[in-house]
């Protein structure tokens, strides 16, 4: 066997790939951009999609719900009463131009992915079907409208592999269970980005990829929190990788819990089973959403329902006095839950061991989704600092992006829709810089403090499990920095994230081999973990309103005189706060208004 | 322990053939395993009737009538063509069907290579041989006078 | 491989496999012993009566056996492969073979091993 | 309550042969075996390795033969599992390390079977393409593959002859040959009758037993049988 055998720590030169452009995540944002570069730059270009997991892994397959266009295929829509509910649903924090372009495309976008192959479930005449989703509404708010395209409650399963069959059909070049562990932004080059740094699992070797333009897709960080419905591999590795290379992070206070997780274990249950018509009810039999959300009830946006829902069980109404509620989709019947809900059905059976037909289903907020991530404008390209100054050559898109399309609480399907359109356009954009970049150099220096940094770690031989840690990190950010939040509980967070950080210097690896090191694995993750938790209660403590996601029971008004403007934290230097700065929000059509469903 | 080296035969480098890309379909070889496969299910059929009626005839409903097999009994059975024809097919329908599961049975858990080759042709020589010899015995028997001194003697 | 827990129709098809093989086995002797027809009455009256015998008996009741469970199985497979919608069924239709050959053993078996049992007085 | 655990350990940096090992682990019987594994690498001994994802059995990546069966440790609890388990690595796979396997193989297979929608006409509308719900419903099954490879690596056939393209490549297959919008079904029909193609499926049925998604993958392949039949005689 060629193995380098346990003990044996010296490292290989970095293995280099040149490539055109280097797309980092294979989720929808990912593999979408690299279809858009490969179709535009034609066969010829080389295209490379670097992932920490299979692509067909990617959380993308985990969406249920639907992606939402106003295609007006069963009822009448248009696409600005679906920019109108995206600004409101984000409580008017969205920039209206990002969001313009969003609903505007969003149409051309989901046909594009018709062409492409993916299988929606059809109208009897033929065409994609629609149905409801929470805050989607007919004209301005009147009233719910059939916005969601879906295949069954797999839609982001179907997005992930159509796009992926699409690129193994335009030979795009995948580098499937390599870690990205940093940016190749050389000194003295305009700051510009050209490459990466990334760690082959299989063989624990550091390889160094050179690029004319960089995307970072890498998802969302819902790992920070002990509840959540976000899968073990979502740490937020992209988000945390450009905060360290002194790039700012856009709006990280608001993180969207989704109101109908499993209890306990955080799975979600689509909002979709209350788009077919199912509801919530309290421990007294209520259906309290009709008190907090007169005309939307139980489809208001998640925001509001989970909020909602911890004031019932802070009021005592939860079941059993409990800290859950229930979802009740009896009266939906086995055709509905067996043919447009049969994946939700599934979950309930195998993990509850309860039949949806006959039983309540305990819920409870989850952690879901984060709006913030790395500031980008309406083609993907990274934003340096609150000026709006360019990063050369880099790119985000998806849940570690932040366009802000989202403003301060997403609405459902609006998720997917934001990693289609905007992995497509920034997969033009990129095609155009590569037009434009020369070959870039290497940056050994980031080569080099990788490969220092990946071998101190494994050096260390006294020290903390990284699961102790991770574990003290997502309790105390559920606990403290969740629905709601106060002055005192961020700022226990704030000290306890901070001595986290410190106790993390001193991690502990027990592999010490190279093949499918996972356990070194781990500990990286919960190092990204801890710096996407340091920016968001950071973000969370100055923020003195509630908006959207963002509940402070110490300032349960939203202050749009001070507070309508994203939040840009920076990574000051190790050890020091970050440095907190603010853009104005966007308005151009929709003025702030009260936001009631 | 060992366990189990041949289902997980660690073999060099982990390395992998990253990139991944498309893999170019295979081309197509010729349809001799697909014939194959329908000429399985179709004489399966047949064999039904015509195995099946065989040992029916010969295992069953002679002991159900008290008979014997012996010269006498075949002699009266081949004497109509109508027997002949039926066992020929059985025969033939048979051996292929039957060697052709063996020559997939071999190729199934015998590493591709000599050794494969090897029983393969061995099977096909004897079947090759053995179908000669059946065909031989049932066409050229002859009811009226059998010879008391064989072909080969 | 041989870890993996065996389910009936995997068993079914294990089945499959050794009764092919074993019918085959027996059709390659059978052809041989028929040669002896060529040689003429005396010969074969002979070699058959080397064959009068219970254990032989009992060979050709376990071929027999072989020969049903190989037919039956044969057209289950043969059906899920036409007409793929059967498949739907491939459980109840494991069990069937597996218990219509036993059904379909117990007369054929009787029958067969009458001149040899002890109830026939040999 | 505690769950005796057998894992299958392996390490090629420090093994020659594979060995069992055996870890009392607390559990309560809703927990999933993937949070046994968890519980042993965590707190028990940080070496054990194993893929996994999203834990709801949507991702497809933790694949592994549990208490003799082709499972997704984080769809299998306790209560069903008992409290003796046992985990092995997929069989038919070349182990790299404990319970993770080489799937670059379980790939090639996937990707040679023209696993996308080849049509290039658009409606001259713009539109999408029409397809009626039935139309849409001849695929529905397959189209669910999580691409987790239990099916393929269950395959007594797929053992016994690696070349077998596999249970999972057919179902992909499936998927794009009975979508009405499809263009290349020939072609694809055509790498299906490969020598190494649908010919090899000895309707065992593991594959079926061993599906985390619930398809019924030899109808799948049956039904891309009767399309070589009748489509390319
Ligand atoms: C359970 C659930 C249900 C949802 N339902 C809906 C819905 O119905 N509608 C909706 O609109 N939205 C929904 N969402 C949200 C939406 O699915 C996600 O926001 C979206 O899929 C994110 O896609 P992405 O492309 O940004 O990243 P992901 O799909 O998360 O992909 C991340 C990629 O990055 C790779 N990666 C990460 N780190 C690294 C690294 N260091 N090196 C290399 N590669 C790396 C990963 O391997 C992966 O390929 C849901 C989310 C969840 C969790
Ligand atoms: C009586 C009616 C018969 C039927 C309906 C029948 C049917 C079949 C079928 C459908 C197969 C294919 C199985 C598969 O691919 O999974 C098969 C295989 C086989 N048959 Fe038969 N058969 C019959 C008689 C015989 C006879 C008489 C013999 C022996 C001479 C025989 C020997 C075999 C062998 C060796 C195989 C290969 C098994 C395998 O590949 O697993 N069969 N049979
Ligand atoms: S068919 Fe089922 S078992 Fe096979 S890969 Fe797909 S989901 Fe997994
Ligand atoms: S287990 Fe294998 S043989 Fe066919 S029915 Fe399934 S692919
Ligand atoms: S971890 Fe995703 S399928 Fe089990």
């Amino acid at each position: 066997m060629s193995l380098v055998r346990q003990g044996d720590r010296s490292r290989p030169r970095p293995r280099t790939h040149d490539l055109d452009a280097v797309v980092v995540g294979a989720g929808g944002a990912g593999l979408y951009a690299a279809l858009e570069l490969k179709r535009d730059l034609g066969p010829e270009a080389r295209i490379g999609v670097i992932s920490k997991l299979y692509p067909t892994r990617s959380h993308t397959g985990a969406a249920q719900g639907g992606v939402c266009a106003a295609l007006g295929n069963t009822e009448e829509d248009n696409w600005e009463w679906h920019w109108f509910d995206t600004v409101k649903g984000g409580d008017y924090l969205v920039d209206q131009d990002a969001a313009e372009v969003m609903c505007h495309d969003a149409v051309e976008t989901v046909i594009n992915l018709e062409h492409l192959g993916l299988p929606f479930n059809r109208t009897p005449e033929g065409l994609i079907d629609q149905r409801r989703f929470g805050g989607h509404t007919r004209n301005f708010g009147e009233g719910p409208v059939r916005r969601a395209c879906y295949a069954a409650d797999r839609t982001g399963h179907h997005i992930l592999q159509t796009l992926y069959e699409q690129c193994i059909r335009h030979d795009v070049l995948f580098y499937d269970e390599y870690q990205v562990l940093d940016l190749a932004m050389p000194a003295g080059a305009d700051g510009r980005v050209n490459g990466v740094i990334a760690l082959q699992l299989s063989s624990g070797e550091v390889h160094s990829f050179r690029a004319k333009a960089v995307l970072f897709a890498t998802g969302g960080f819902g790992k920070i929190f002990k509840v959540t419905s976000n899968a073990h591999t979502l740490t937020g590795d992209g988000v945390a990788i450009a905060y360290r290379r002194g790039l700012p992070l856009e709006d990280m206070e608001f993180f969207q819990f989704h109101p109908t997780g499993m209890y306990k274990l955080g799975f979600l249950l689509s909002e979709a089973m209350r788009g077919e018509g199912g509801f919530l009810v309290n421990g007294k039999g209520e259906r309290f959403m009709e008190r907090y959300a007169p005309t939307m009830k139980d489809l208001a946006s998640r925001d509001v329902v989970s909020r909602s829902i911890y004031q019932e069980i802070a009021a005592g109404r939860g079941i059993d006095g409990k800290d859950f509620v229930h979802l009740d989709v009896r009266h939906l019947g086995a055709k509905v839950l067996n043919e447009k809900l049969p994946d939700m059905s599934g979950f309930i059976r195998t993990y509850f061991g309860i039949e949806p037909l006959t039983d309540l289903v305990p819920i409870q907020p989850t952690a879901h989704y984060a709006m913030g991530g790395i500031p980008t404008d309406i083609d993907g390209r990274v934003l340096a600092d609150e000026s709006g100054r360019l990063v050369p050559g880099f790119f985000a898109a998806g849940e570690c992006a932040c366009v802000s399309v989202h403003g301060a609480n997403r609405l459902g399907t609006n998720s997917l829709l934001d990693i289609l359109v905007f992995g497509r356009r920034a997969g033009i954009a990129m095609a155009e810089e590569v037009r434009r970049a020369h070959t870039p150099e290497p940056d050994t220096a980031a080569e080099a403090s990788v490969t220092a940094a990946l071998d101190e770690l494994l050096a260390r031989t006294e020290g903390e499990r990284p699961a102790v840690i991770r574990e003290e990190l997502q309790e105390t950010m559920f606990t403290k920095c969740g629905v709601y939040r106060s002055s005192a509980l961020l700022m226990q967070a704030w000290g306890e994230v901070d001595d986290l950080r410190v106790r993390a210097q001193q991690l502990v690896v027990q592999d010490k081999g190279k093949r499918y090191n996972t356990d070194l694995g781990e500990a990286l993750e919960l190092l990204f973990l801890l710096d996407c938790a340091e920016a968001l209660v950071a973000s969370a403590v100055a923020r003195t309103e509630s908006r959207g996601a963002h509940a402070r029971e110490d300032y349960p008004d939203r202050d749009d005189v001070n507070w309508l403007k994203h939040t840009f934290a920076f990574r000051w230097s190790d050890g020091a706060p970050p440095r907190l700065a603010y853009r104005p929000a966007t308005i151009t059509r929709f003025e702030p208004k009260p936001r009631t469903y | 322990m060992a366990i189990g080296r041949r289902i997980w035969p660690v073999q060099g480098d982990p390395l992998r053939r990253n990139p991944s890309r498309a893999a170019r379909p295979r081309p197509g070889e010729p349809g001799f395993e697909r014939w194959m496969w329908y000429f399985t299910r179709i004489s399966g059929l047949l064999l039904v009737v015509l195995a099946m009626g065989h040992m029916l005839i010969m295992h069953v409903l002679v002991q159900l009538t008290g008979q014997e097999i012996s010269f006498a009994f075949v002699t009266s059975r081949w004497g109509t063509p109508f027997w002949r024809i039926y066992d020929l097919l059985l025969l033939v329908l048979a051996l292929v069907h039957g060697v052709n599961g063996a020559r997939i049975i071999i190729g199934d858990y015998v590493e591709r290579g000599g050794l494969r080759s090897l029983l393969i042709g061995m099977l096909l020589a004897l079947t090759f041989v053995l179908l000669l010899l059946g065909i031989f015995v049932i066409v050229t028997f002859d009811p009226a006078g059998a010879p008391a001194i064989g072909p080969f003697s | 491989m041989f870890r993996y827990r065996i389910s009936w129709s995997q068993l079914a098809w294990l089945g499959h496999r050794l009764s092919g093989i074993g019918v085959l086995v027996y059709l390659f002797m059978h052809i041989v012993e028929n040669a002896t027809l060529a040689f003429g009455p005396s010969v074969y009256d002979t070699t058959q009566t080397f064959f009068r015998n219970l254990p032989v008996r009992l060979g050709e009741i376990v071929l027999m056996a072989a020969l049903v469970y190989h037919s039956l199985n044969g057209l289950r497979v043969v059906a899920m492969d036409f007409w793929p919608a059967t498949t739907r069924w491939y459980r109840p239709m494991t069990y069937a073979v597996i218990v219509g050959t036993i059904v379909a053993m117990i007369p054929l078996g009787l029958i067969m091993i009458t001149p040899y049992a002890p109830w026939n007085g040999r | 309550m505690d769950v005796q655990l057998r894992i299958l350990r392996f390490d090629p940096e420090r093994d020659d042969l594979a060995h069992w090992e055996e870890y009392a682990v607390p559990a309560e019987p809703s927990d999933r075996v993937l949070d046994l594994l968890h519980h042993v690498k965590w707190y028990q001994d940080g070496t054990l390795t194993f893929r996994r994802s999203c834990a709801h059995g949507v991702c497809g990546s933790d694949a592994m033969l549990i208490n003799g069966r082709n499972r997704l440790a984080c769809e299998y609890l306790v209560k069903d599992a008992g409290r003796a388990i046992s985990v092995e690595p997929v069989p038919g796979s070349q182990v790299i390390k404990d319970l993770l396997v080489d799937l670059e193989g379980f790939w090639d297979k996937y990707r040679s079977v023209m696993p996308y929608l080849v049509n290039d006409e658009v409606p001259e509308d713009g539109k999408e393409r029409r397809q009626s719900p039935d139309e849409r419903e001849r695929f529905d099954d397959t189209s669910k593959c999580i691409l987790c490879g239990a099916c393929t690596t269950a395959c007594p056939s797929f053992w016994a002859n690696p070349d077998y393209v596999g249970p999972a490549a057919i179902v992909n297959a499936h998927r794009f040959i009975f979508d009405s919008r499809d263009h290349a079904t020939e072609e694809r029909l055509e790498i299906m009758a490969d020598a190494d193609g649908v010919w090899r499926c000895r309707t065992i049925f593991n594959c079926v037993e061993a599906c985390p998604r619930g398809i019924n993958i030899t109808r799948a392949i049956m039904e891309v049988t009767r399309q070589i039949e009748i489509r390319r005689p």
